[in-house]
């Protein structure tokens, strides 16, 4: 629905990020308690978006580790904020139709009795429209 | 009056004084005017009754230049200008034999003639002398009344009080006759709305013809060229090419008279078009006087004013628009 | 002194006891919470996307009930308070943000940031004041060791959250002082526990939380207290009962001699 | 909350500036590309204080939306001195533009130092967004005597 | 009537890109007086200049605007070259078109529109210009150096071998600066205190240079070639005359609790104390705050111990005024606080070190007495991890923009230093970028790599864990690698940005030199004037103008000499003719002028005058063209607008304001 351009113009807009103010020192990947689960790293989020290779954001396994824990926020020394780079990502799958993480017939099996409320809209919010 | 022109002609006679600045008779009974007086012969027609307004000490920046000393007459609001002037390095006190002479209010004509009062033949109850609080006033329509408070000048109902701030020796009794809060109608303009504000001076000012009547008397405003007739600022008055000095020619007057004005009240006296110019420089007092400390200028002679001076605390321009 | 109150969805379900604490110390303190009427789920995390507008609407809403009533709004849930904080900064200071929600709310007059959101530790420490609160325990908590555990969403963003340094917060550690405990400070106390991912990725949550855990342990805690539902859902997957996770307001009350009043009601 | 764009209102902005603090706070706001409206054109003169209230009237008089005065900040002076006095001569002549009913957004004094080129930058920005909203200036030109 | 000649400036494309120029010299042909406009490349260039030169002397020009930077830049410049070519050097005017237009528009019929308009405000002000002729100013042969680091050491000790007389002010007690807490210096490896105390020596008994140490500038006054500063000597509490500097005083005295400014703060040192054994004077100073006397009134034992009886507790600060030509800033830099940086545990850990700590340990004279060991527990370490850029080249307002440009440089010889000394410790460097500009610095760099093995890893730090048993996890990671590494260290040094000194804030307002956002002081040319301040008769020495290492800071202060000397040798210096000027025509003689006049230059005379005819004796104001400044208070006080401002007159401003609200 969209080119890639466009989707590069997309994920700018919504993360309000300026991506080229990256000096690439790794800080980000440094401070990622996720790092490891992920198979595109927070650095490297700030590079596919400075190429304009949103494709492969979009589908890569990184955007539900992303604990949007801001710890690669708060560390950036240059303000370029690869969480909100990862969400932006994850908002144009889930603002798709269908393309939820999600569903709600997987909520059964997920639950135990002593889930707070808290991490189900959490997830909701993160994982679907 | 007549101790007054007794003693003149003694300190005349005794050479003690070159000439006497006071106020001669004019040709209708309210309309006397400053005067030199330097023979015997020519206090015929020096008077000094309530109509007797002017304020001399301006005179003496010329008079300073004259051989001898001249004799003036300052009434106690006058001798703040006198001072003023002293502090300004442009009168010199030793050509000035000050007689400080009593004061119980002036009279403002124009009031009087507002009243319906016309064809005015004379008035009883101006000479100083007397107590009255009535005026008499004898008509070509027969004879009118008018109390004297409310003849009196604008500036008198709001008198700085009856104490000569300098002088040689003084003739004739004093008297307060404040009874109006002097920065009410200040107040009162800065009461309205801006649309208000502009509205009431845009009427004002409109009246304006540019006679410069207000200038000339102002004992503050003695620049021997003004700005406004000079080449310096491009501001010198050319017939209707630049109307600049029509729009900003009372502000910028009263700019430069700011912290030195005395609030005499003569500009508003002699307007021919009745404008309250004194509201512009009581503004200024006000504000110097709120933001800067109580200051009265022409109260003693010093060096600097509120405008050439400053503390390292003073309030930033913006509190104008702060306190809205 | 009165504030308003966002409880928030976990704390009227899960996590009474957070609250049901927290309005007994307050009471305690002398200071009374007022539950904001008809309050609406903040909606859990931050709406990161500086287009999204309609989700952060039930947090203007009750913002603005606080402002109408000219009190501080106080939050208790971590993330509750994470989000209304933020989306109250975004009101404040970003002005799109600001000019679309109030098209969105009709109020008779637009909402522009003016509410004061105060997390309940923020009240302790900045108008109670921690030293008053001492004074105020009659059943010090002598000789505990206890490590206090942040997580993230109290913290940072630190410029916009201004709760804490966020690489080396001290509130909670005062706050155990304060109640007569020994505070353990430990480097994992402002690492994330995994949050929301624990619904669909428990085992990458669990690892985290034994990363805490363990540091906490190893520098001699034997007790974490947290402000956080959900933090405490995962922490508590990870620990074997060992070492017990309970909420900060569970000791005040303690402190304070009000927990059997809530125990018993 | 509708806002409506003032339609291509261009302001004519002019910015007094001292030589040793504000000229160099614009060169370092130009050097730094910090950008502000091309309305604001900036005079040079060599202290705040050497700004005479008849250069703000003339300025209005030609057709000025707003006028603006930077210089050292109080204590730092070049001079020492010069930007006290012009602190009172200008609150002076606010005040009295403001009680004549001219609207006081369209004066404004800001200190900015040599090193403060944001400075200049925002108070520029926040100058000309004032006067936007204060649009065309009428009354300051239509203060005449006569009609 | 002016014949003026516009000349606009492409600045290359600083100007040109954003700016119409053909355009700008288009219009200005339309404007009054104006009979010669064109526009080229550089009109500073020798070629540009020459270009004015010719159209002076081919078109007759009596007036210049030339349309380029800003007049702070090269202003000069032009008035010179007009100069040159025979024409008044104050015909010209500068149309700020860069700074002011090119550099802050990117429209284009904006930027061009904004810059016609600025280049008729210019011509209109020409049009009213009148030649100036600059009077004349005494120099004092005397300079004076703030901060007695290795810079101001440098540039004091060329002056005086030039054969002036300089004075060092230094806020410590003892010179030497940052380089005295040095342990080595790259890229040589020489000892700091080798090299820099026959420098400290070579100042101190050098007979053009009196040392003002533990004392500080209080105020200054006056302008180039006639400065006035008043310097605060603080008290000593010792005599400087009688103390024999043998040290007895500083081993007696009971308090001994205070943390050593000069190690750091890693140990400490006696109320009464010299900073170090090298101090120069060695002379001791008590610090009174630390002082049992000074804060009980009970002690004294320094004074009891002293044989000299140099102890003077009531010693008073005293006030020094002096008289000086020139004066050179060399305050120097310290070390960022790294309380923005707590993810590297720096207040958490004292294992945790900057760089600066670290020189201290490895030093001789160090609170370890030079051996490495780890300041929590004394044991050596065997790991051992370095962190670059903490808080340099950071665009958020924990940090500082700026490249430190030191650091990397150190770490390399840290790192080469230890895996020297302690070869089975190991050490892992994490860097963004390592720069090495400068002669055998990249062959410095590779050699801790490639002979010492020291383990250089591309990428930053996240964090800096402390381990329950006193180790230091860090998490970092590899870009190259693409992999996050947890590391065990024992230490972790951190390289803090420098900044440049607190105090350099407050001297700049005293000498009203200019200052950028990083507290940096600006030179008047980034290239071609790097080491003087804008503000006439100031110089930069060192790091107060920008990161620099010891061989640089060291040619630095050379250059800052050789300016100062080339102003101290001249006898007279041409003052700004822009001065006020009292037409005696219209003087009121009222003294509202001489009220705000700063310097005192208007005095009054009663003088015969004679108007248009009538003579007449008056009161009048005169002006005093050497002490006047050209502040123009005095015009605007001045009602009748008899005082004007030469170079800046009533109707130059009116003309300008007018140019631009057509």
């Amino acid at each position: 629905m969209s080119t890639l351009n466009n989707q590069t113009e997309q994920v700018k807009e919504i993360s309000g990020v300026n991506p080229l103010k990256c000096m690439k020192c790794g800080k980000c990947s440094a401070s990622c308690p996720s790092f490891n689960e992920m198979d595109i790293k927070p650095h490297q989020f700030v590079s596919y978006v400075q190429n304009e290779d949103i494709e492969a954001l979009v589908n890569s396994k990184s955007l539900w580790k992303c604990l949007s824990c801001f710890a690669c926020v708060e560390r950036c020394p240059r303000d370029v904020k690869p969480g909100k780079l990862i969400d932006a990502a994850r908002q144009i799958v889930i603002r798709q139709k269908g393309q939820d993480y999600l569903s709600p017939n997987e909520i059964p099996e997920l639950l135990d009795p002593e889930i707070p409320q808290q991490l189900l809209v959490s997830a909701f919010r993160r994982y679907r429209r | 009056m007549q101790e007054l022109i007794a003693r003149a002609k003694e300190l005349l006679a005794d050479g003690t004084v070159a000439r006497v600045l006071g106020w001669k008779a004019g040709d209708l009974p309210y309309n006397p005017e400053p005067a030199y007086f330097e023979k015997e012969e020519d206090f015929k027609d020096f008077v000094y009754n309530s109509f007797c307004g002017a304020n001399l000490s301006k005179f003496m920046i010329e008079a300073s230049k004259l051989e001898g000393k001249t004799l003036v007459c300052l009434k106690p609001c006058d001798t703040y200008s006198f001072n003023q002037l002293l502090s300004e390095h442009r009168v010199d006190r030793d050509k000035a034999y000050i007689v400080g002479v009593g004061c119980k209010g002036k009279l403002d004509i124009e009031k009087i003639k507002k009243q319906g009062i016309k064809g005015i033949k004379s008035i009883s109850g101006a000479e100083i002398s007397d107590e009255a609080d009535t005026l008499t006033i004898d008509t070509i329509y027969g004879e009118k009344t008018c109390a004297f408070s409310d003849a009196m000048l604008e500036r008198c109902h709001v008198c700085k009080g009856k104490e000569h701030k300098i002088y040689d020796e003084i003739i004739g009794e004093s008297k307060e006759t404040k009874d109006a809060e002097r920065f009410a109608e200040v107040e009162r303009i800065e009461a309205m709305s801006p649309e208000e504000k502009f509205a009431f001076f845009r009427k004002e000012l409109s009246k304006c013809i540019r006679c410069n009547a207000c200038r000339n008397v102002c004992p503050a405003c003695s620049c021997r060229k003004c700005v406004f007739d000079s080449t310096k600022f491009d501001s010198s008055q050319k017939a209707n090419v630049d109307s600049f000095e029509e729009k900003m020619f009372h502000i910028i007057r009263a700019f430069h008279v700011a912290g030195r004005c005395t609030d005499c009240g003569e500009c508003s006296r002699v307007c021919p078009q009745g404008i309250p110019l004194h509201l512009f420089n009581r503004k200024f007092i006000k504000e110097i006087d709120e933001l800067y400390g109580e200051y009265q200028a022409g109260e003693t002679v010093v060096e600097k004013g509120p405008l050439t001076s400053y503390t390292f605390d003073d309030v930033e321009p913006g509190i104008v628009a702060e306190r809205g | 002194m009165k504030y308003s109150y966002y409880p928030g969805c976990t704390l009227k379900n899960k996590a009474k006891d957070l609250d049901a604490y927290a309005r007994a110390s307050a009471r305690a303190l002398g200071f009374e919470l007022e539950e904001i009427e008809n309050w609406q789920c903040c909606g859990g995390v931050y709406p990161l996307g500086s287009d999204e507008i309609a989700t952060k609407l039930s947090s203007v809403r009750v913002l603005n009930e606080a402002k109408e009533k000219g009190q501080s709004l106080i939050t208790l849930c971590s993330a509750c308070h994470h989000v209304i904080k933020r989306v109250n900064d975004d009101m404040k200071n970003v002005e799109d943000i600001r000019t679309r929600a109030n098209n969105y709310m009709q109020l008779e007059e637009p909402y522009a940031g003016e509410t004061e959101v105060l997390h309940f530790l923020e009240v302790l420490r900045d108008v109670v004041g921690f030293d008053k609160l001492r004074e105020k325990v009659t059943n010090p908590l002598t000789g505990k060791k206890i490590g206090a555990y942040y997580g993230c969403l109290l913290l940072r963003p630190g410029k916009i959250l201004e709760f804490d340094n966020p690489e080396n917060p001290k509130i909670l550690e005062d706050f155990i002082r304060a109640i007569g405990a020994e505070p353990v400070i430990y480097p994992y106390r402002n690492e994330c526990c995994g949050g929301y991912i624990s619904l669909k990725e428990g085992e990458i949550a669990k690892d985290m939380c034994g990363n805490i855990v363990d540091s906490a342990e190893g520098f001699g805690a034997q007790m974490l207290i947290t402000a956080c539902p959900l933090c405490m859902y995962n922490l508590k997957k990870s620990t074997d009962e060992a070492l017990p996770v309970i909420y900060f307001t569970e000791l005040l009350a303690e402190a304070l001699g009000v927990k059997g009043e809530v125990d018993n009601a | 909350m509708s806002i409506e764009a003032n339609e291509e209102f261009k302001p004519k902005i002019v910015a007094f500036c001292c030589n040793w603090c504000s000229y160099a706070g614009a060169d370092l706001a130009g050097s730094s590309r910090l950008a502000y409206p091309a309305d604001v054109k900036i005079i040079r003169v060599p202290c705040s204080c050497r700004v005479n209230p008849m250069f703000i009237l003339r300025a209005f008089e030609k057709g000025a939306d707003g006028v603006i005065l930077c210089g050292c900040h109080p204590g730092d002076c070049h001079y020492s001195t010069g930007n006290f006095y012009a602190r009172r001569r200008m609150t002076m002549l606010f005040s009295m533009l403001d009680y004549m009913g001219v609207e006081n957004g369209r004066t404004r004094v800001e200190w900015v130092s040599a090193a403060e080129g944001v400075k200049f930058s925002t108070t520029m920005n926040e100058f000309v967004q004032k006067i936007h909203s204060l649009g065309k200036n009428v009354r300051l030109g239509d203060l005449r005597c006569r009609n | 009537m002016q014949r003026i000649g516009v000349f606009v400036c492409h600045c290359g494309t600083n100007i040109a890109a954003t700016v119409d120029v053909a355009k700008v010299a288009e219009m200005a042909l339309n404007e009054q007086g104006v009979v010669h406009a064109e526009d080229y490349q550089y009109m500073c260039s020798e070629a540009g200049q020459a270009k004015i030169q010719a159209a002076i002397k081919e078109k007759n020009l009596t007036g210049i605007v030339v349309c380029s930077c800003s007049p702070r830049m090269h202003e000069t410049t032009f008035r010179e070259a007009a100069e040159r070519a025979g024409l008044n050097p104050y015909m010209v005017e500068i149309a700020n078109i860069r700074e002011h237009c090119s550099w802050i528009h990117k429209d284009v019929e904006e930027a061009t529109k904004k810059a016609v308009i600025l280049m008729r405000a210019a011509v209109a002000k020409v049009n009213l210009n009148a030649p100036l002729k600059p009077g004349e100013s005494r120099v004092t042969k005397r300079a004076l150096v703030i901060g007695g680091g290795i810079a101001g050491i440098q540039t004091a000790l060329d002056i005086a071998d030039a054969g002036y007389k300089v004075d060092i002010v230094e806020k410590t007690p003892s010179i030497g600066g940052r380089m005295s807490q040095l342990d080595k210096t790259f890229p040589t490896l020489d000892c700091s205190a080798c090299i820099l105390t026959p420098k400290m020596v070579e100042v101190n008994k050098h007979e053009n240079v009196t040392i003002y140490t533990y004392s500080e500038v209080e105020k200054v006054s006056g302008f180039v070639g006639d400065f006035t500063v008043d310097i605060r000597k603080k008290a000593r509490s010792v005599d400087m005359d009688k103390c024999t500097g043998c040290g007895v005083c500083q081993e007696k005295c009971p308090s001994k609790k205070t943390l050593s400014e000069f190690n750091r703060g890693l140990n400490t040192r006696s109320a009464i104390y010299t900073p170090f054994a090298q101090a120069i004077p060695n002379v001791p100073v008590i610090d009174r705050d630390s002082c049992m006397k000074f804060q009980t009134g009970k002690c004294g034992v320094c004074s009891k111990v002293c044989q000299a009886g140099a102890i003077d507790y009531e010693q008073q600060d005293e006030i020094i005024t002096e008289k000086y030509g020139a004066i050179v800033v060399a305050t120097g830099f310290d070390m960022i606080k790294l309380d923005n940086y707590d993810e590297y545990a720096y207040s958490q850990s004292p294992d945790v070190i900057t760089s600066l700590e670290l020189e201290r340990v490895m030093n001789a004279a160090g609170p370890t007495k030079g051996h490495l060991e780890r300041l929590s527990d004394g044991k050596a370490p065997k790991e051992m991890v370095f962190i670059q850029c903490v808080g340099s080249r950071c665009s958020d307002d924990r940090g500082k923009s700026y490249c430190s440009k030191i650091c990397c440089m150190y770490t390399a010889k840290h790192a080469m230093l230890i895996r020297d000394k302690y070869p089975d410790v190991n050490v892992t460097v994490f860097y963004i970028d390592v720069r090495t500009p400068g002669k055998n610095f990249d062959e410095f760099y590779r050699r801790a790599v490639e002979d010492y093995g020291v383990n250089y890893i591309k990428g930053q730090v996240g964090k800096v864990i402390p381990q329950p048993d006193g180790k230091l996890l860090v998490r970092g990671v590899d870009l190259i690698d693409n992999k996050q590494i947890l590391k065990e260290a024992d230490m972790v040094v951190l390289a803090a940005a420098i900044e440049p000194n607190p105090d350099v804030r407050k001297i700049a307002t005293m000498l009203t030199a200019s200052i950028d956002t990083n507290n940096f002081l600006t030179e008047a040319h980034a290239k071609l004037r790097p080491v003087e301040s804008p503000t006439a008769g100031i110089f930069l020495s060192g790091v107060c103008q920008g990161p620099k290492d010891i061989p640089e800071t060291v040619s630095q202060a050379g250059a800052a000499a050789v300016k100062a000397i080339g102003l101290l040798a001249k006898d007279k210096l041409m003052t700004n003719p822009c001065t006020a000027h009292s037409d005696e025509l219209m003087c009121n003689g009222c003294s509202q002028c001489a009220n705000v006049c700063p310097y005192g230059a208007i005095s009054y005379e009663v003088k015969e005058i004679n108007d248009h005819g009538v003579r007449e004796t008056r009161r009048v104001a005169v002006v005093n063209n050497a002490l006047c400044q050209g502040c123009g208070a005095c015009t605007v006080t001045c009602p009748s607008g008899a005082m004007d401002l030469q170079g800046f007159s009533n109707r130059q401003i009116l003309a300008e304001v007018d140019a631009i609200c057509r």
